[in-house]
């Protein structure tokens, strides 16, 4: 760690045009060579002084010292020229292009109209990639990887720009836990080669693992820095949330009943033909969370969209409550009393362009209780729904009529699982319900499962965050190429069986 | 709590009112400009423009006789629009209304049964694009294109062969008097423009108060999110074509139906031809939405009905005023003016 | 007043003129009618309003807002379109005189001069001029481009034909030579685009029409751009093949290529209602011009020259210079040039069919409808055609 | 048919593409980069009109082609203001361009040539007179075109940083690439070509500026640019096809085999059949028509 700031913040103000005061006076100092972290719960303004870093944002007020020199930044290339790259929360990928040309765009050579030197690049890249042991196929279409990979795509993206500074906006939210072990193995190479990393996450034990100092702010002011060797996750909690949080989650004994959800040798295919989920069979009964673990891309998309309508499965049935729902559209198994907690919020969960009441309502319209008369909707009563929900859940929103994007991704998530308990199901399917959730969200989300399941109703949870499965799975099943691995309760085995079973390795084969 | 509301529950979104206010009336500057520019007087031109549209009763009953088949063509694009879809097919179920209106009026003399053929074979001509959007992933704009001219020359085929008037061939056979629509007071407007207006209410009930028009503006916004939450966003869209073609059809009729002295098709279809395309800017001026296109269809409406006495008054030619119309409807296109005017103003005080 | 018309101080009254859709520049009865209007209120000493229309739906409005100022001489409606506009308006206003050119109501208020002209019988002098110029040239086809498939115009189509037929009939008399010339005929669904009119012409070049009559508005530049481009390609300055004008004296726009051009008269017939209101002897009913009343007519080279000089003096220089020539006279020796490059007996064969047209000798069929046209495609020979002609 | 007739309707079917494809392919280059335009119909018009003015006022049919292109340029740089600078609507300014268009040609050729509706171009550009009918050296400028725009859009370091900016524009600014640079200019490319095809309507193809001559090219383009998903080479393919079946149904037409207007419908139909038969969906870019903001 040198002496000299490579970069520094002063007294950074940022208000938004529609007058929010996302920033209100950060310092923020990076040495050479180290990886800080930066905390802060869902809108703390994490983003935004990165961006501001980044050239993306420019800041109302304040300064900006790269190696002790004032700069300013008119856009990215500014920084980038700098040596400051960033990794973006949401990724910045240009879906149909391959990885290779996502990542040698902007620098693609010499001449705009002579040909891109592809070979060139290429060879590159592989140097890059074989040097960090990070690979990434580099002629698919990126909207056809798995987001781990793009994610990968997005960090040599910025690595191929030789930049001094990496910064890395919640890089672990869509990740899984291999991934990330792979992720950190590299962000410790490249601080080796004298890189310096800015690491934003809610996750403390990620920041407790890989970083050598924390900044932690909250609500657009710096609450401290701390060097991670003196801080624990309880300290850093503290000074995220301002309030002691209880990591722990609670989950009292409790005998399951009947079986609510039955999938019997369910065959679905992906979207390029080929068999994603290959004759799974389970159950999920009453007062029970069965959970499915595995390496993301192992056919859970698939496997949930199949079980809520959203997917024609070719061969096998699925049941709930003894009826079978086979392919029937989602309206029905919503009547059913089927609750669905999407994987992918801002595409498929909400409709980020309506209101927060439309939004509450989405999937329940043609519910009794919000109509004027059959076919018309009171808006009244859904308005007085939504806020209940809203009050109920404590969601934080600018109002019930704002366009539900102007709600932070934690809350956003909130919303959700209040809409989706609200249908008052028997069956809840919940598919990466904390993904990109703070913790004292998640926290809440956690235990609302339990609570769901402690009241009887049936749980499908599908997370990538293995704790998250173990916590509160009654029974979980490891999911591999679309098969199960092995179905076991979570304390009857180790962290790394099942990360073996994600290996594609069956318990049976374990247990020899 | 930020005061950011979306305008889809609210009956007015003031703003969007006031934009369009000002986008008028810069666009009416910069009109002013090209007159002086071209030796006219503004202040002369824009008298008569306005004394022509509104000075008199029958001036008023004009631009809202002009206003009806644009508000209609105006709500087909607004509807898909709100589905997602370009649909610019509002032309060919035109036709179709109003030849349906020729055709069936001639079986039974009654006026419900025109106006409903009409809205039925808008509806059906709207339903080849629908299905080969939802089936066959075709584009709309190719195909309401293509079947637009389709819809020309079959159209222009039954006019001018099997419905042409064999007393007067320069049109088709008339509506019958008992399946005309009854006008309003002492003018040439019909009960057209009601019934528009009142089609404008309804489609704005449609979409933001049913649960019918909540799935179709989600499967517009966001499909995958619609099929989500229960709305079929094929179906969505499939309907957003029938009805914007039951629009158009009924606009098509009505046009036949309520308009003194015709009422026929001319010969060449030169009373049904260009409704459809001039009800695209009439949506997008009234901000694709059901309410603000009554308003837009009356303003487009009032420069129609206004230019006869502009001619006259002001010794302006018809191609001038078609320049000044293409300015307003291109400074509606500026975003933001309230906020760029606004903006002005301040640095200006500071 | 400011404004960019004609303003002439001290005027004796006003007259006006509305057109129709084609507008001005439709090389057709708006023009003609323009020009008409002009000489009369030049002649007369009479402001002239004129009156565009967007669309069909303008008509009534158009006119409605005219007889309203009430201060008009007589209002003059151009197309027969706004035939229903003119009887509904004309019948709330029966103090104000109107006059459409090529409308006809049965019950057409009497404050209403329904100026109608016979295309049937201008067209069969082109359509013997050009069967004659193919037979001559030993071809057997001529052509016609129409634009969109409106009944009016199956009066031309109808008279061509029998032109067509009469002529077969009077080459065989004279040379004693059996000919069968067909009629290449196709409606290009367009008054408005130029390359469709192009493309229909160059079809039938192709399929050997040698002369193509145009009948399509803004549509048929294009014909005379073909007709050119084919002279062109065979190192020709003039035809034949040829192109035939309409309406107007069109010869000018190409000359060489056009040999002719069926004029319709529509400035007479509006120059005549002004001075029948300015001179208080107008009447309503319908006025028929045909061959005899000099309504239709084959071009001169006169006439071409007259509607040259109605274009405004420098637009003259700039079109002679345009089209190589030095001076006017240039151009009316080359326009002579073009038609001799017909033999004089056809020109006197087309007069002689002129003679018993006006004489009654020979009617000329007129298609009104579908039916009619098509009975007249169907008929092998004029008499044939002419026993169609109630 | 015989092999001329063949040879003509091959001839007539290239001339009448070059319009069409020019515009398309300029609709494909702007939409590639998001900025879409429902104007070209009226810059068509516009360029044809002041296309033939520059023609005859230097003397050179080349001039004139440049003049269109000028006029292409103008309001593309209108467009390009109001949607990437000012991020407004992209439909509404073209409805816009339209209708002054069918203002100011009319006007202007009466108010420059004292012709009304028409003019017959004095100068224009060379062209090949054969016996099957015109060969204009456009038809090779058309098809080069197309074919470098497809190389350049596909192949080239600014082709890439365009078709990011119109599929992702947060990605390419992220990377420093200038998103409203890239679009506007790219919209007055589009328009540049459109402005080209309308130029040579009056100054190659007809010669003739005539106030209507546009006659719903603008649109037709639109609908081969999405035919071609987007692709400069395949819009040269469609453009041709539809001028192919124009031109047939133009030399069909005197054989009377079916009612005429079923034969003017063939273009149309046949361009569904190939559509909803053979090429099915067609993605346009991600961020087509969506105004690019930061903040
Ligand atoms: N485009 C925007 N317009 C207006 N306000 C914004 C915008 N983006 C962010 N904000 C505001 O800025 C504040 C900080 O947001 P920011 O995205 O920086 O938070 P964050 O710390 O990155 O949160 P998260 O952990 O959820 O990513 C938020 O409270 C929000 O209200
Ligand atoms: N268009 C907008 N208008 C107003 N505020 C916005 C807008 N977009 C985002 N915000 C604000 O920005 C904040 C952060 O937004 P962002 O989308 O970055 O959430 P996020 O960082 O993904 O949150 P999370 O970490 O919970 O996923 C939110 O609090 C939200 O209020
Ligand atoms: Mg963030
Ligand atoms: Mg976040």
């Amino acid at each position: 760690m040198g002496e000299t700031p490579i970069l520094e913040m002063k007294g950074i103000v940022k208000v938004y045009p529609d007058g929010t005061r996302a920033l209100k006076g950060v310092d923020l100092t990076v040495y050479q060579g180290e990886i800080l972290g930066l905390l802060g719960e869902n809108g703390a303004g994490k983003t935004t002084l990165m961006k501001i870093l980044f050239g993306m944002l420019h800041p109302t007020a304040g300064k900006i010292y790269v190696r002790g020199k004032e700069t300013r930044f008119k856009s990215p290339a500014d920084a980038l020229a700098n040596g400051i790259g960033m990794v973006h929360q949401h990724f910045t990928l240009v879906e149909v292009f391959d990885a290779l040309h996502n990542i040698i765009l902007g620098m693609e050579g010499h001449g705009m109209f002579s040909k891109i030197d592809v070979d060139k690049a290429r060879e590159k890249l592989q140097r890059l990639m074989e040097d960090l042991n990070f690979k990434v196929p580099l002629d698919v279409p990126v909207e056809e990887l798995p987001v781990g990979v793009q994610q990968r795509i997005e960090i040599l993206k910025m690595l191929f720009r030789d930049v001094d500074v990496l910064i890395l906006d919640e890089p672990t939210a869509v990740l899984t836990p291999i991934e990330v072990e792979e992720l950190f193995a590299v962000l410790k190479k490249l601080k080796e080669e004298g890189k310096t990393i800015i690491f934003i996450s809610h996750k403390l034990n990620e920041v407790m693992e890989l970083t050598d100092r924390v900044t932690v702010i909250r609500k657009g002011e710096v609450i401290g820095t701390v060097n991670t060797s003196e801080a624990t996750p309880q300290l850093l909690a503290r000074m995220m949330v301002g309030r002691d949080v209880v990591l722990r989650i609670q989950k009292p004994p409790k005998e399951p009943g009947e079986p609510i959800l039955e999938v019997k040798d369910l065959w679905v295919k992906g979207d390029r033909g080929e068999d994603a989920v290959r004759g799974l069979t389970f159950q999920v009964r009453a007062g029970e969370i069965f959970g499915i673990a595995g390496v993301e891309g192992n056919g859970q998309t698939e496997l949930i969209e199949a079980i809520t309508g959203l997917r024609k499965p070719e061969k096998g049935s699925v049941f709930l409550n003894g009826r079978d729902i086979t392919g029937k559209p989602p309206k029905e198994l919503y009547d059913a009393g089927m609750a669905h907690i999407p994987e992918d919020r801002t595409h498929m969960g909400l409709i980020l362009d309506m209101t927060v009441t439309e939004n509450a309502i989405l999937g329940l319209q043609w519910r009794k209780e919000f109509q004027r008369w059959k076919g018309a909707i009171d808006w009244g009563k859904a308005k007085k729904h939504t806020v209940k929900l809203i009050e109920q859940f404590e969601i934080s929103a600018p109002g019930v009529d704002a366009p539900v994007k102007s709600l932070s991704g934690g809350n956003q998530q909130k919303l959700i699982v209040a809409r989706e308990v609200s249908k008052e199901p028997v069956l809840v399917i919940a598919s990466q319900p904390t993904r990109g959730v703070d913790v004292a969200s998640t926290e809440y989300i956690r235990n609302y499962l339990i609570k769901l399941r402690n009241e009887g109703k049936a749980v499908l949870l599908v997370s990538a965050d293995l704790d998250e499965v173990i916590q509160l799975s009654d029974r979980m099943g490891i999911i591999y190429e679309g098969e199960f691995m092995g179905v076991v309760k979570p304390e009857d085995v180790t962290t790394e069986e099942i990360g073996m079973m994600m290996g594609g390795i069956r318990y049976e084969e374990l247990k020899k | 709590m930020k005061s950011s509301k979306s305008d889809a529950l609210k009956f007015f979104n003031f703003k969007a009112l006031i934009e369009s206010l000002i986008a008028i009336f810069v666009g009416f500057l910069l009109g002013a400009i090209v007159l002086l520019v071209f030796g006219y007087s503004p202040v002369e031109t824009y008298y008569w423009l306005f004394k022509g549209a509104l000075g008199s009763t029958n001036g008023i009953a004009s631009t809202l006789a002009y206003s009806t088949p644009i508000m209609l063509t105006a709500l087909t694009f607004a509807i898909s629009a709100r589905t997602g879809i370009f649909n610019i097919g509002a032309e060919g179920s035109f036709y179709f209304g109003a030849i349906a209106a020729v055709i069936f009026t001639n079986i039974w003399g009654n006026m419900w049964f025109g106006l409903a053929m009409g809205m039925l074979l808008g509806a059906l001509w709207s339903l080849p694009a629908a299905f080969l959007k939802v089936y066959r992933g075709v584009h709309e704009v190719i195909s309401t294109i293509m079947l637009n001219w389709i819809a020309w020359f079959f159209v222009l085929w039954l006019v001018v062969g099997p419905y042409a008037n064999p007393n007067d061939p320069n049109k088709t056979i008339r509506i019958p008097e008992s399946a005309r629509l009854p006008l309003i007071g002492n003018t040439d407007l019909s009960i057209a423009f009601i019934i528009a207006v009142i089609a404008s209410v309804l489609t704005y009930y449609l979409l933001w108060h049913t649960v019918f028009g909540f799935g179709m503006r989600a499967s517009g916004i966001n499909p995958k999110a619609a099929r989500y939450g229960g709305v079929n966003p094929n179906k969505a869209i499939i309907w957003s074509f029938v009805i914007g073609g039951i629009m158009s059809g009924l606009g098509g009729a009505m046009k036949i139906m309520g308009e003194p002295p015709t009422y026929a098709i001319s010969q060449g279809m030169a009373n049904v031809y260009g409704l459809g395309f001039d009800g695209i800017g009439v949506a997008l001026v009234g901000r694709n939405h059901p309410l603000g296109i009554i308003f837009a269809a009356i303003f487009f409406g009032m420069l129609r009905a206004g230019t006869p006495l502009m001619q006259i008054g002001a010794q302006v030619p018809l191609e001038i005023i078609k320049v000044i119309q293409g300015i307003i409807v291109i400074t509606v296109a500026i975003p933001g003016l309230y906020d760029l005017i606004k903006k002005a103003f301040k640095r200006g005080e500071a | 007043i400011s404004g960019g018309g004609e303003t002439s101080t001290q005027t004796k009254g006003k007259i006006a003129i509305v057109y129709d859709v084609g507008g001005r520049g439709d090389l057709s009865f708006n023009d003609m009618a323009y020009i008409g209007a002009k000489k009369a209120s030049e002649d007369f000493n009479l402001e002239l309003v004129e009156l565009q229309s967007n669309t069909e739906d303008d008509y009534v409005k158009n006119l409605e807002t005219l007889a309203q100022q009430g201060d008009y001489l007589v209002i003059i409606a151009v197309g027969f379109m706004m035939t229903d506009a003119v009887k509904k308006v004309a019948a709330e206003y029966p103090n104000q005189h109107f006059a459409i050119i090529d409308g006809f109501d049965p019950e057409m208020p009497d404050n209403v001069m329904m100026i109608l002209f016979k295309e049937n019988e201008g067209s069969a002098l082109v359509g013997a001029l050009s069967a004659l110029i193919a037979a001559d040239s030993g071809k057997d086809k001529v052509g016609i481009v129409l634009g969109m498939e409106i009944p009016v115009l199956y009066k031309f189509e109808g008279g061509y034909r029998f032109g067509v037929a009469w002529a077969e009939d009077y080459y065989k008399q004279k040379t004693g030579k059996d000919v069968k010339i067909d009629v290449l005929y196709q409606y290009t669904g367009t008054f408005t685009d130029p390359a469709k009119g192009y493309q229909a012409a160059k079809a039938q070049l192709d399929q050997g029409a040698w002369v193509i009559y145009q009948v399509a508005g803004g549509t048929g530049v294009g014909v005379f751009q073909a007709v050119e481009e084919y002279l062109k390609a065979h190192n020709q300055k003039m035809g034949p093949p040829f192109a035939v004008g309409v309406d107007s004296a069109q010869d000018w726009i190409k000359p060489g290529a056009i040999i002719a051009s069926m004029m319709k008269r529509v400035d007479v017939g509006v120059y005549t209602a002004v001075k029948d209101a300015v001179e208080g002897n107008f009447k309503g009913g319908v006025v028929e011009l045909g061959l005899k009343e000099g309504g239709v007519g084959v071009s001169t080279v006169d006439d071409v020259m007259a509607m040259f000089d109605s274009l405004p003096a420098d637009t003259q220089q700039q079109k002679l210079k345009e089209l190589g020539f030095n001076s006017k006279d240039d151009l009316k020796k080359y326009l002579e040039d073009t038609r001799k490059q017909v033999p004089d007996w056809i020109w006197q064969a087309v007069d002689e069919l002129k003679g018993k047209i006006v004489s009654g000798e020979i009617k000329v069929p007129k298609a009104f409808n579908k039916d009619e046209i098509e009975a007249i495609r169907n008929a092998k020979t004029w008499q044939e055609m002419m026993q169609l002609a109630k | 048919m015989d092999l001329g007739s063949i040879i003509s309707i091959l001839i007539t079917s290239l001339m009448a593409m070059v319009p069409i494809v020019l515009t398309s392919v300029g609709a494909v280059w702007s939409e590639r980069a998001g900025v879409v335009s429902i104007g070209y119909e009226g810059v068509l018009l516009m360029s044809a009109f002041f296309g033939a003015i520059v023609a005859e006022v230097t003397g050179s049919g080349i001039m004139g082609l440049v003049g269109g292109i000028a006029t292409g340029v103008i309001f593309g740089m209108l467009h390009g203001v109001l949607t990437v600078y000012l991020k407004g609507d992209h439909v509404i300014p073209g409805i816009g361009i339209n209708l002054l268009a069918m203002g100011v040609v009319p006007f202007g050729i009466l108010a420059y040539w004292g012709t009304a509706g028409q003019h017959q171009v004095a100068v224009t550009l060379w062209s090949w007179n054969t016996k099957y009918g015109k060969i204009s050296p456009m038809i090779f400028v058309t098809i080069a075109i197309s074919v470098i725009t497809w190389w350049v859009l596909f192949k080239t370091p600014l082709g890439l940083r365009v078709r990011s900016v119109g599929e992702n524009p947060e990605a390419a600014d992220a990377l420093g690439i200038n998103v409203e640079k890239y679009r506007f200019w790219s919209t007055v490319y589009g328009h540049a070509l459109a402005g080209l095809g309308g130029a040579y309507m009056s100054v190659a193809w007809l010669g003739v500026v005539q106030k209507t001559m546009s006659a719903g090219r603008g649109f037709i383009a639109l609908a081969n640019m999405v035919f071609s998903g987007w692709n400069p080479l395949v819009a040269l393919l469609g453009g041709w096809l539809f001028g192919f079946f124009d031109a047939l149904a133009a030399w069909l037409a005197p054989l009377h085999i079916i009612p005429g207007q079923f034969i003017l419908m063939l273009p149309y139909i046949m361009t569904l059949i190939i559509v909803a038969g053979i090429i099915g969906k067609a993605r346009p870019p991600k961020w087509d028509g969506r105004p690019y903001k930061r903040e």
